[in-house]
């Protein structure tokens, strides 16, 4: 909804026109600040960097650093930049991420169409899920990784996406499929489709808006994620965030910021171009049903 | 996208994760480090194609990030999943302390056949050797107790290096005279650990370290050499630049080669960084012991714990070992990483004036029993320690607590970290 | 749970008709079996060890002899678990607040009719987008006296401005809570805008009708209409205070001295550089137990409201 | 022999019982409407003949088959739902079509029989549209179209009508019922519509809390109530119900010194003097002197005052008033009475069913 404004005079609605948008934008301003740093540095000269003022436009901006970042920094003993890191990040997203949303569109239908005794705490227990730290399940998760054989793997690591993003995919779908109508699942049961027939034939196909959310959630999750990068997939399969930590936080050694910052921004740009595209529908998905928490 | 191409992609993209996994050579050595910067990234590079000329592949995990905190994470996880990396980059009581969990390779036949018994200090061998048994390869000694004064401001002032806490201090006040950051200190609980351990050194000199940090004297640590200890770290407090908090501690560096500031204390690893900016010693810079601590050393060494990874992997393990021990491979990587070769037997000719006063000071303090672990970087105390006194060093440096309370709270510290 | 169970979907039926018939109706569950399985072990089995480890003597990795309380005694003997705790709740209440509140503000803004909205809306979520990895530099440059926003005031002449908070032990938790409201507050607009477009008009209609100004309408009706976001963006936002840590380990690194130590960071430290992991697993536990008693509440409510 | 039983159907959820023994038959080709107020399980009922919820107790069966554990997709029925349940993300083409497809019906087989519907139903030309932009009647016709492709034994129609605007619920109800006539399709069919039920059903089952009350045509159910529930609820306006006592042959109304009215013997013949009874007579029964039909036998003139008057068009309904007691009338359109008149009413007593106000059912 909007707020009308017919009971107010022109003149006064004409002023809180302007300061609504006067706030906005200079909201706008402080909220791209950071990037704004991030971007103008990579663009820098090291020099410059050093003496100038962070807040100031580059004098001479040269992608130089762009370059280097992505094809011949080094990140440990091999100087190859992150684009092998970027891609290797890529791997493992991608099937985190559609493997916990499929899972959590199938948990969420079942517990809202095929409801049994307990489902409420059976969700109730995968919601607690989303709740625990990370930090408190490394040891454990490498000892059962270990016993697997996938220590030190991408599987692994995917494994491990999955797991933890499974609470949060479960929650949205399900609040989602809540406000599905039943009648359509008995429809499709008298039209003699079964379990699965119904999921991707009537379900899944109308689950754009939550699929939206729980893709853009989780992508974003598990591409910004370093801890269990750091701790299940070392070395050369290490993911982007990994390297990019290898990159800025060596503990010696001269700091090239417009390397790093460069570097930074190449690591953001998957997780940035996903919000910028689909913002629109995230706020469109929100409202189909995760808001309801 | 129609949900069919998902599926398969979402298939498709599993059975790449599947194979990507897995798949070791022959004979590989695979190491885990957090020598992530172009400098000692190039030093360790040496090591990778030493062993490649041998047929070792070299599989690299740097974990860069807390001077090793993220590394270490990532060691507890490979290890508990029972699958540990060949080689890790360890210090100080964290050898000891993995050693006890038994995952540790023996290196006693290597060790015996190179004769490194005689050739490493026997205080850095306390930590190589668990149990008697050869469990590291020594790469390098650091020291920390050094003082990095910019030669031109030095000049200015009188162009005398201090050689006790009073000159320093008037040192420090002539600079802050000239208008520079007297002195350049990144407040990180490590740095901060840095500096009061060499003033630890210097006020209550080698006996007071070993009683106060090394046998965690109860009484020591909360006496009038203490306290003296806490003041001067006040004092110096005042010299620093507004900014100094959570700042790395090579822009502390560049901030006196830039002649921004006056000095810096620091390990000997900030020399790299003048050498990188085209400084020498002796005539840009000038590298002296901390005042009040020459014929003293708190070392720092960075060794390969060697992890008991069985079977083939061991004849690479041990190629390995005996590489980082080869003499070519420490004047190479030592010159370079500004410490010290970890072998008392290499020749110093390659090294600079700073790194020949390092090499010849070790052999001192090595041979008068003054060679000393550094508590900051995990040479002195275990790991549960050191973090506990380093608490009580940076909330009193800090401002966070008076001197009086810092002198209550250390004992009790150390105490309840025990 | 004692409520009664409401009428199902569609229930198994009555009675099992050979094999196929069987399979079909187990079909839900046999789907949501594995789910539900991993979580038991990897959450729960995983919480259950975590308290095993706390009253054990492990210290590097874990070992199973046991300690009692030892690991307890020494938590609560240690200064920095007070500071973690008093700066949790520092942090907790104002990242709570501050983003609950200029979310709500953000999204009464855009939902005036904004033409801009399409370019504005990813310019707040954006933060939320990228992890502190990677945007932990420029805040730190940002915040720090001598580089960022004080530098920068005086160079254009306000000589007197003082901005040093990141380095004021006093002040520096309030640099954390800066950056974590910078991150999390896009997001919370966006659940507001979505509850603020799920308001049907027509009570706002009347509301206009019935005399009401702009501000009234929203003040008595469209916010206490959105008490249920309020709830979920106090949810979500209480989760991820409690387990900040990037953003600490980013701005701060707990510093200066302890100033900014979390809960989180403090865990992470005891049990994976200081070498306590029985401290460690106990502070975990204690976090957990601080982590039920927000969430369980919660979601009893939730789930009971549901069941009508 | 009868093509749908239903028989002692029982369903407990929780410790509620929604249906409470359910025995209903139906002949091939009939139409049974299942009739009542919201809550009295008539939904309950079609769900479990569907199958989508399997009841307690009792059987259901279909042309001889007992088919109470079927699954709802083998019992070859098929279900129009209130809020249509057509599938969004299909077309309209689609969605008639998918129920053929699950059944592994060949393309062109399939395309052909939607073809055919579609031209019965004169939806042809949204062939190729979403439900979504449809309106309600065309949904409703999709809908319709969905179940009739299947040609099956059953259909089910779940109050079909009740979100359509009120114009188009006559169009539809009419297209139901020629659809009926033509097809000699066996229809259940839940309505809380009276008239609905009236129009369309061969049959008519009244349902209260979970209980038949009555079963029959729907000139039984609206002349005959079986109890006072079924006479109030039938018919609109309802049934007038006014207070009596049986007094010499007759019934007198409106309080001991009221009226007495002459009824036909049948009526009270076996009642004993005294006896309270609810006269029950349906509006149209009640009217102006001028509309009654010569051939009725027992007819009061009752003088009462006028305290409404409600216009239709083509009739006018008249809310007279005596000693308290308040009935309606349904007159000529044309008559010329006021509030506050008094008008002489004719009350068409052949008509008057009596009930018992204890056991509430009708006195035979």
């Amino acid at each position: 909804m909007s707020a009308g404004n017919e009971t107010v005079s022109a003149g006064q609605a004409n002023a809180a026109r302007y300061f609504i948008y006067a706030a906005l934008i200079v909201l706008a301003v402080v909220y791209l600040l950071p990037l704004y740093v991030m971007l103008s540095t990579s663009l820098k000269s090291l020099d410059e960097i050093r003496g100038g003022d962070m807040l100031a436009l580059p004098k001479a901006p040269s992608i130089s650093a762009w370059v280097k970042a992505w094809g011949e920094a080094c990140i440990g003993v091999s100087c190859v930049g992150i684009k092998g890191y970027f891609w290797n990040s890529i791997k493992m997203v991608i099937p985190a991420v559609l493997i916990s949303t499929l899972l959590g569109a199938l948990n969420g239908y079942v517990l809202t169409k095929w409801r049994f005794p307990g489902h409420k705490i059976i969700f109730g227990m995968m919601l607690f899920a989303c709740f625990i730290p990370f930090q408190a399940v490394l040891i454990p998760m490498a000892r059962l990784l270990g016993l697997m054989g996938l220590s030190n793997s991408t599987t692994g690591l995917v494994m491990v996406h999955v797991i933890y993003g499974l609470g949060f995919t479960t929650l949205f779908f399900r609040n989602y499929y809540e406000a599905f109508p039943d009648e359509l699942v008995k429809a499709a049961m008298i039209d003699g489709a079964g379990f699965f027939r119904i999921f991707w034939r009537i379900l899944l196909p109308t689950s754009g808006p939550i699929i939206v959310v729980t893709i853009i959630y989780q992508f974003t999750n598990i591409w910004n994620d370093f801890l269990f990068g750091v701790s299940f997939a070392g070395g050369e399969a290490s993911p982007m965030t990994v390297a990019l930590n290898n990159l800025v936080s060596s503990s010696t050694g001269v700091k090239e910021y417009n390397v790093d910052m460069a570097a930074a921004i190449f690591a953001a740009l998957p997780t940035l171009f996903v919000y910028v595209v689909a913002g629109r529908y995230f706020v469109r998905g929100l409202m189909a049903g995760a808001v309801k928490g | 996208m129609n949900i069919r191409m998902i599926t398969k992609l979402a298939a498709g993209a599993a059975l790449i994760a599947m194979t990507a996994g897995a798949a070791k050579a022959a004979e590989q050595v695979e190491v885990l480090h957090w020598w992530t910067s172009g400098g000692e990234a190039a030093a360790l590079n040496v090591l990778k194609e030493n062993l490649q000329k041998q047929g070792v592949a070299w599989k690299d995990m740097p974990v860069a990030g807390g001077a090793g905190s993220a590394a270490m994470t990532a060691l507890r996880a490979r290890v508990t999943a029972g699958d540990p990396p060949t080689a890790v980059q360890l210090l100080g009581f964290d050898l000891k302390d993995w050693a006890e969990m038994g995952v540790a390779a023996n290196l006693d036949d290597l060790a015996k056949k190179e004769g490194w018994d005689k050739v490493i200090p026997a205080a850095l061998q306390n930590f190589s050797k668990y149990d008697g048994h050869w469990i590291a390869a020594p790469v390098n000694i650091h020291s920390t107790n050094w003082l990095w004064i910019n030669k031109a401001a030095l000049d200015k002032a009188g162009g005398k290096a201090p050689t006790n806490l009073d000159e320093f201090l008037a040192l420090l006040e002539a600079f802050k005279g000239q208008g520079l950051t007297a002195i350049a200190h990144g407040g990180v609980p490590w740095q901060d650990g840095t500096m009061w351990e060499a003033v630890v050194l210097s006020v209550g000199g080698p006996e007071f370290y070993k009683k106060a940090v090394l046998d965690l004297d109860p009484a020591a640590l909360s006496g009038d050499q203490m306290k003296k200890v806490f003041d001067t770290m006040s004092k110096i407090r005042t010299y620093f630049d507004p900014s100094f908090s959570g700042r790395e501690w090579n822009l502390s560096t560049a901030m006196v080669i830039e002649g921004k500031a006056g000095m810096q204390e620091m390990g000997d690893w900030s020399k790299g960084e003048w050498l990188r900016a085209n400084k020498k010693p002796g005539s840009d810079f000038v590298c002296i012991r901390f005042p009040g601590t020459q014929g003293s050393v708190l070392f720092n060494a960075d060794q390969f714990m060697m992890f008991d990874v069985g079977g083939d992997a061991e004849k690479a393990q041990l190629k390995m070992a005996s590489a980082v021990e080869d003499p070519a491979f420490q004047i190479a990587f030592n010159t370079v990483k500004g410490s010290v070769p970890a072998r008392t037997d290499v020749s110093n000719e390659k090294f600079d004036d700073c790194g020949k006063k390092g090499m010849a000071d070790l052999a001192e303090a090595s041979s008068k029993g003054t060679l000393m672990g550094s508590l900051a970087h995990g040479y002195a105390q275990p790991a549960a320690i050191k973090e506990a006194m380093l608490d009580v060093i940076t909330q009193h440096l800090n401002g966070q607590l008076t001197t009086e309370a810092a002198l209550k709270r250390l004992p009790e510290a150390v105490k309840a970290a025990k | 749970m004692t409520t009664i169970e409401p009428a199902p979907v569609i229930a198994p039926q009555r009675q099992s008709r050979g094999f196929a018939d069987g399979l079909r109706d187990a079909l839900p569950k046999i789907v949501l079996a594995p789910s539900f399985a991993v979580i038991l072990v990897f959450v729960y089995g995983f919480i259950l060890w975590t308290v095993y480890l706390s009253f054990t003597t492990s210290r590097i990795l874990p070992v199973y002899k046991w300690g009692g309380f030892d690991a307890y005694y020494r938590l609560w003997g240690q200064p920095n678990w007070y500071v973690a705790m008093q700066n949790l709740a520092i942090f907790g209440v104002l990242y709570i607040g501050i983003c609950i509140a200029i979310g709500l503000f953000l999204a009464i803004l855009m939902d005036q009719r904004i033409r801009a909205e399409g370019v504005l809306r990813p310019i707040f979520l954006y933060p939320m987008a990228l992890s502190f990895v990677v945007t932990g530099t420029a805040w730190k440059w940002f915040l720090n006296p001598g580089l960022g926003l004080e530098h920068t005031m005086q160079n254009l002449g306000w000589t007197s401005f003082k901005f040093d908070w990141l380095v004021n032990p006093n002040m520096a938790i309030y640099t954390v809570v800066i950056a974590g409201v910078w991150q999390a507050s896009g997001f919370v607009m966006a659940m507001f805008l979505a509850g603020l477009r799920g308001i049907d008009g027509e009570i706002v209609k009347a509301a206009q009708i019935d005399g009401a100004s702009t501000v009234a309408i929203y003040r008595r009706i469209i916010i206490p209409l959105l008490r249920p976001v309020f709830l979920s963006a106090f949810i979500v936002l209480a989760h991820m205070a409690i387990k900040s840590y990037d953003l600490v380990i980013a701005l701060t690194g707990g510093g200066p001295g302890n100033a900014t130590e979390l809960p989180s960071t403090f865990m992470y430290s005891y049990t994976f550089t200081r070498n306590q992991m029985n401290v460690g697993s106990a502070s975990a536990v204690m976090m957990l137990m601080g982590i039920t008693a927000i969430i369980v509440p919660y979601l009893y409510s939730e789930l009971r409201e549901r069941k009508q | 022999m009868s093509f749908l039983e239903i028989k002692d159907i029982r369903k407990k959820i929780g410790s509620n019982e929604i249906l409470k023994g359910i025995n209903i038959e139906l002949e091939k080709g009939g139409f049974l409407v299942l009739v009542g107020p919201s809550g009295c399980g008539k939904s309950t009922l079609l769900n479990a003949i569907a199958g989508l919820l399997p009841p307690s107790s009792g059987d259901i069966v279909i042309d001889g088959q007992v088919v109470t554990d079927l699954h709802p997709s083998k019992r070859d029925i098929a279900m129009v739902f209130q809020s249509y349940a057509l599938y969004p993300n299909m077309t309209v083409e689609e969605n008639i079509a998918f129920a053929l497809e699950m059944r592994g019906v060949e393309k062109a087989q399939r395309e052909a029989e939607v073809k055919k519907v579609a031209k019965t139903l004169q939806i042809e030309h949204l062939l190729k549209r979403r439900p979504s932009q449809l309106s309600g009647g065309q949904r409703q016709r999709v809908a319709m179209g969905r179940a009739l492709v299947r040609q099956p034994r059953v259909f089910l129609f779940d109050e079909p009508l009740s979100n359509l605007d009120a114009k188009l619920r006559v169009e539809v109800r009419a297209e139901i019922k020629a659809l009926h006539q033509n097809t000699h399709a066996t229809i259940v069919y839940v309505t809380h519509d009276q008239i609905e039920a009236m129009t369309l059903a061969t049959k008519i089952v009244v349902l209260k809390e979970g209980q038949v009350q009555q079963v029959g045509t729907p000139a039984e159910i609206y002349n005959r109530p079986a109890n006072l529930f079924v006479a109030d609820f039938m018919g609109s306006p309802a049934m007038n119900m006014l207070k009596g006592k049986v007094s010499g042959g007759g019934i007198a109304l409106f309080g001991n010194d009221g009226i007495k009215v002459a009824m036909p013997p049948s009526v009270t013949a076996n009642l004993p003097d005294g006896k309270e009874v609810i006269l029950g007579l349906r509006p149209e029964a009640i009217t102006d002197s001028g509309l009654v039909d010569p051939k009725v036998v027992s007819v009061a003139q009752i003088e009462a005052d006028v305290t409404m008057v409600e216009p239709t068009g083509s009739d006018t309904f008249v809310t007279g008033r005596i000693d308290g007691a308040s009935f309606t009338a349904r007159t000529r359109a044309d008559l010329h009475v006021a509030p506050g008149q008094k008008f002489a009413f004719s009350f068409n007593l052949d008509k008057a069913v009596v009930f018992d106000p204890q056991t509430t059912q009708r006195i035979d």
